[in-house]
């Protein structure tokens, strides 16, 4: 088996969709011939044509309104907004269109697009470059937001958010790009809305998304070195996110912990942890912890971003909390 | 009562319907729209609404060259673009008086007025939130290889929004079959237009070399002749076009506008005043007029008060339909 | 005393607040000539002139835009956007520009802008105009977000508002108003972050803000007629929001019921919720329970609207729920 | 190491400093960068930096006409903005490379460099993102009854933004006393703009009604001469202007950017060697210009120098500025 990277996969996941599905088209600033700034529709142009993977100027509100429009002509447009901070420019189109036409129209058409965009430090982007916006979106009733942690997972929960009839923003994290992997031949269809359990385990539960998925890993090695068992849950997706399977984690651990890159005050931590401290009080045997970047806008120098992005040392301090 | 699109009526070798039939449809809104006026007042129909009146040769004249399959996106003042283009005055007004049979089961309201399967992709409560979405549609009917179109309605005072421009440029860059039909009413809300924008849209195509033209938007006719040219070359030319149309808001900006603001002196230019007396001039009788007036009330009536009948939604109904579901297509 | 109404407490506040301060402008969408959509800026520019209430064109961003501007060359903008449903166009200019410049220049100049804008149904004003986005802001370092209550509160606040050298956005709901009361004339400064106890109570806690405190109040009062001594605190800032009031609350009552008409799924009681999860868990004796909006587009025929608001009703549904 | 803004260099009757001091600052500036490249490359510097070489004549031409009271916003591409406004060459590198003592504290790094002090309003990460900030500031200036300006720096690419259209239309409504500068460098990141805009920014700005200007951005002289003028024109009619140079973009769009997308098959237009020749025809010695420019070598290597040996920030200090603090004056 061939070594892939994480962006080789979600290339690969773009070609087969659109090979196999003649109405999906590709729109985005530099997609086309350039093959995308991190390279991850490189190629596509060739293989599809340019009525099929389009470049676009620099406009990324009407970028994400077109989509809507393409949508409702019969068309799955996945579009490229370069970096999450971008999306501040595509609300309308996203959140007062495209994510309430279905209910708004009274059932009638749909709106099967996605939208594909990149969030995270770990490369010293900056404030304007690094955000984590995901709880925005899923505070949004009509849109799904899929944070894919592994290769298997950007294949094949993109196919899933393009075969979607709904809008779904698919956020894929920077540094993960050149991760290197072996990707699944055949996969499954993987549903959006389910959890993966990233490794089992009983004494507490750790919920994550996305690149801390491997921080939230390392802590539980590291956990088990000390004799505590921590089940690590891949959310995969965080809106729907998967409630029965934090819940049924935690009712086996009574711990819960809740991992993610973006700032933790009211981030997608918080509605796991406020349902879980609902539904799941009676299972709780310790207060449930959150690890999430501090209540600042990601800052630029190395020193700073280094420990301004939750490490795997935040969150065994995090399990400790919980009384473990 | 539908107010069909020129190929249901079969006027064969016309390009667009006769006076007689345009002026029919005109008053169907005005009014519908009547209605809705006294409606609102009278707390029947809550929310915000927006009339037309003083617009309908606009709505009427445009859709006259439309087919089913072209697209309209449309603004917050979009009943006279629905029932032009085809949406059923009886779901009309069931979704303006919230009703669960309403063209959207009471969920959207005036702002939200649609109907897809005549190619009406909703009214919209967002200033230029529908010119993008035309612009996508526009952009399917090339891709899919049809010579449809697709059309987006937009206000004078929609010329400060950056969308509009973002729109226009990527229209004429990629050629894209979508005809832009500004209905200049000089007003943005309370304030004239002329305080809002500074430059002219005529100049601004030009900019973007964008082919432009305009016309007296209350003489129907003339909105019709002129857009039966500029949809034919839109339709040949898979590119783009501005349309523009001075019109005239003869109510507020709003039902329940004081209009304190307002202080034009002239009486305001009725498209049906003008249409109705060029029909008498050619010789149409002033009592078939009426009479088919009269029709149109009763058939409007009729529709009202069937709505009123109608039942209200429920919200364990409408929270099934945040969501398209996966594997059905809709 | 004379009877205000709540929309004339945000007129007189930005009037006092023009008289003492000629740094201030404001900018808006029919505003000035006009005196605003809900009438709440009627007067000012007859006062104050066309250089310091300032008409602008349909252009949400630029608006925005131009107040960081402002800002920066020593004034205070004071921009009206005319629904919470419109901020979609301004996030770049808030988000990324306002809310980071500070901290991003190294602690160099500040930009003191308030947003005036209103959310909320009552009306039905559609999915469009009426939706509580306020949980979008207050995941953001950098902003502050006020919703006020009271008609004192809407003065008062909006003055701290006004003289806080951060962006703030300040957010009134719509159906509030009409709603009459008394105007405490030379109120003392109220600071921004600090909770106020609407009524004190000893057996639960029900947290608020806007006009969801009003369905609290009416909440506690039928539970006090079976003998539930409700505690209700309005929030009045949800960023930074009044943590220690919570606590101290909780602490007492051992019960926790939060309740906005935002959407419950992501909203802002999530993140009350998760952190009293966490630095309060010794004190609950049952789960935290939240009241919001259904997960849904805010739907506009008042059959549907009605049914969607949270209402004091499940409000005591959910203290209930608390096994108080 | 600041260079300096005209006021100080006290230059009487002159409109802009002669061109030996233009062609100073240039080098300045391409030095700057050739560092920050060769920096990038070894590890240094970390982030996204966009490098202006071919671009110095724009920021160095247009500053020289600026009083340390007018304000620019910048772009990403801002390194030469803030050094001809007059951020301090020590402060750029140690904000460059992320120091506790950098311009921002090394919080921004390259795409946010400011320097409030010299009304350098920052360089900006969000296409089009200073634009209406700019507005903003030169309706202070307006409002404050001062004849200062305020200036935005835009590339090509930001033309399609629909905020550059808001911001025009706006500035000429209100009639700001705000310039617009578009450095045309022929490219949007990895595109030729060609490709992304259908438009002249010469239509756009008269569909506006805004006066346009351009010159050849490579030539310092005329840079400076035009803006002169145009500078001239805003501080006395208080509202706006527009002016395009057309430019050459010598690097990558980023820096690591492999350009294999670029065909251009003429040597890049480098202004410092039009400067150069110019200079050296009018009859300055090479050996005084070889002098100045190691003076300038070394002047930079000591910055650089002292830069690696500034410390680095630490978040607990970084957090105590989210916030302005209430009460305290920034
Ligand atoms: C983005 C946005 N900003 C502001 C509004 C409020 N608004 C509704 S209609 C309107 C004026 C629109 O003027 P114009 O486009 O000329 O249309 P007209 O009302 O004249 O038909 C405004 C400002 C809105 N609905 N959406
Ligand atoms: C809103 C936004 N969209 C996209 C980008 C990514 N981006 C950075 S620079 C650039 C090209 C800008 O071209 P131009 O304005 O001509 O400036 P130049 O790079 O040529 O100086 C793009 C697309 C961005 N930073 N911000
Ligand atoms: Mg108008
Ligand atoms: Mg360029």
């Amino acid at each position: 088996m061939n070594e892939t990277r994480f962006a080789q996969a979600i290339n690969r996941s773009l070609d087969d969709a659109l090979a196999r599905d003649s109405s999906i088209v590709l729109l985005g600033e530099d997609i086309a011939n350039a093959g995308g700034t991190f390279a991850v529709t490189r190629g596509l142009l060739d293989k599809y044509g340019a009525d099929r993977i389009i470049d676009m100027p620099i406009a990324e509100n009407a970028i994400a309104g077109m989509a809507v429009g393409l949508a409702l002509g019969g068309f799955k447009p996945v579009i490229e907004i370069m970096f999450m901070d971008f999306m501040t420019l595509t609300m309308d189109a996203l959140v007062n269109q495209a994510a309430k036409l279905h209910f708004m129209f009274g059932g009638q058409g749909s709106v099967p697009m996605v939208v594909r965009t990149q969030h995270g430090g770990g490369i010293n982007a900056g404030p304007q470059h690094s955000q984590c916006l995901e709880a925005w979106f899923a505070h949004i009733p009509g849109l799904k937001v899929v944070v894919p942690a592994t290769l298997d997972d950007a294949y094949a929960l993109l196919q899933s958010a393009i075969d979607d009839p709904n809008p779904v923003l698919f956020v894929e994290n920077k540094a993960l790009y050149p991760m290197k992997g072996v990707l699944t031949d055949d996969l499954p269809p993987t549903p959006l809305g389910k959890a993966r359990i990233a490794r089992a385990g009983s004494d507490v539960t750790i919920v994550s998304y996305g690149a801390m998925v491997y921080q939230a890993m390392e802590a539980a090695e590291q956990l088990a070195s000390e004799g505590i068992s921590a089940e690590v849950l891949d959310l995969r997706t965080v809106q729907p996110w998967d409630e029965e399977a934090v819940f049924a984690s935690l009712s086996k651990t009574h711990r819960l912990v809740i991992a993610h890159e973006a700032v933790e005050a009211f981030g997608v931590g918080a509605e796991i942890a406020a349902r879980m401290a609902q539904i799941g009080f009676d299972e709780l045997d310790g207060p449930i912890m959150r690890v999430g970047a501090p209540f600042m806008p990601v800052p630029f120098a190395r020193a700073l971003e280094v420990d301004y992005i939750p490490s795997a040392a935040r969150i065994i301090e995090a399990v400790r909390a919980t009384d473990v | 009562m539908n107010l069909e699109t020129n190929e249901s009526i079969g006027i064969s070798n016309a390009r667009y319907p006769e006076l007689l039939e345009l002026y029919r449809r005109m008053v169907t809104i005005r009014e519908a729209e009547k209605n809705c006026g006294a409606m609102f007042a009278a707390g029947e129909i809550p929310g915000f609404i927006h009339l037309s009146d003083g617009q309908e040769a606009v709505s009427v004249g445009v859709m006259a060259s439309l087919r089913a399959d072209d697209t309209i996106a449309s603004t917050h003042r979009g009943h006279g673009h629905a029932l032009a283009k085809g949406l059923h005055i009886d779901a009309f007004f069931r979704e303006l008086m919230g009703k669960a049979d309403g063209a959207c089961k009471g969920r959207g309201g005036s702002m939200h007025v649609a109907d897809l399967s005549v190619g009406m992709l909703g009214a919209n409560g967002i200033v230029g939130g529908g010119v993008a979405i035309a612009l996508g549609s526009g952009l399917a009917q090339k891709l899919r290889g049809s010579d449809g179109l697709a059309v987006c309605f937009f206000g004078d005072g929609a010329l400060a929004e950056g969308i509009v421009h973002e729109s226009l440029n990527i229209a004429q860059l990629k050629t894209i079959p979508v005809l832009f039909v500004c209905e200049n009413n000089g007003w943005s809300e309370f304030s004239p237009t002329s305080t809002q924008i500074t430059f002219t849209l005529e100049r601004l195509a030009a900019a973007y070399g964008i082919p432009y033209y305009n016309a007296d938007g209350s003489d129907v006719e003339k909105v019709a002749e002129l857009t039966a040219d500029v949809v034919e070359h839109v339709r040949r030319h898979r590119g783009p076009a501005v349309l523009e149309f001075a019109t005239t808001r003869i109510r507020g900006h709003y039902e329940g506008d004081s209009q304190r603001y307002r202080n034009d002196t002239a009486p305001p230019v009725d498209p049906l005043a003008i249409a109705r007396s060029l029909l008498e001039e050619r010789g149409i009788d002033a009592n078939e007029l009426a009479a088919m007036e009269t029709e149109i009330q009763s058939e409007i009536q009729r529709a009202v008060e069937a709505a009123r009948l109608s039942t209200d939604p429920t919200l364990e109904t409408a929270i099934q339909e945040v969501y398209a579901i996966v594997g059905v297509a809709a």
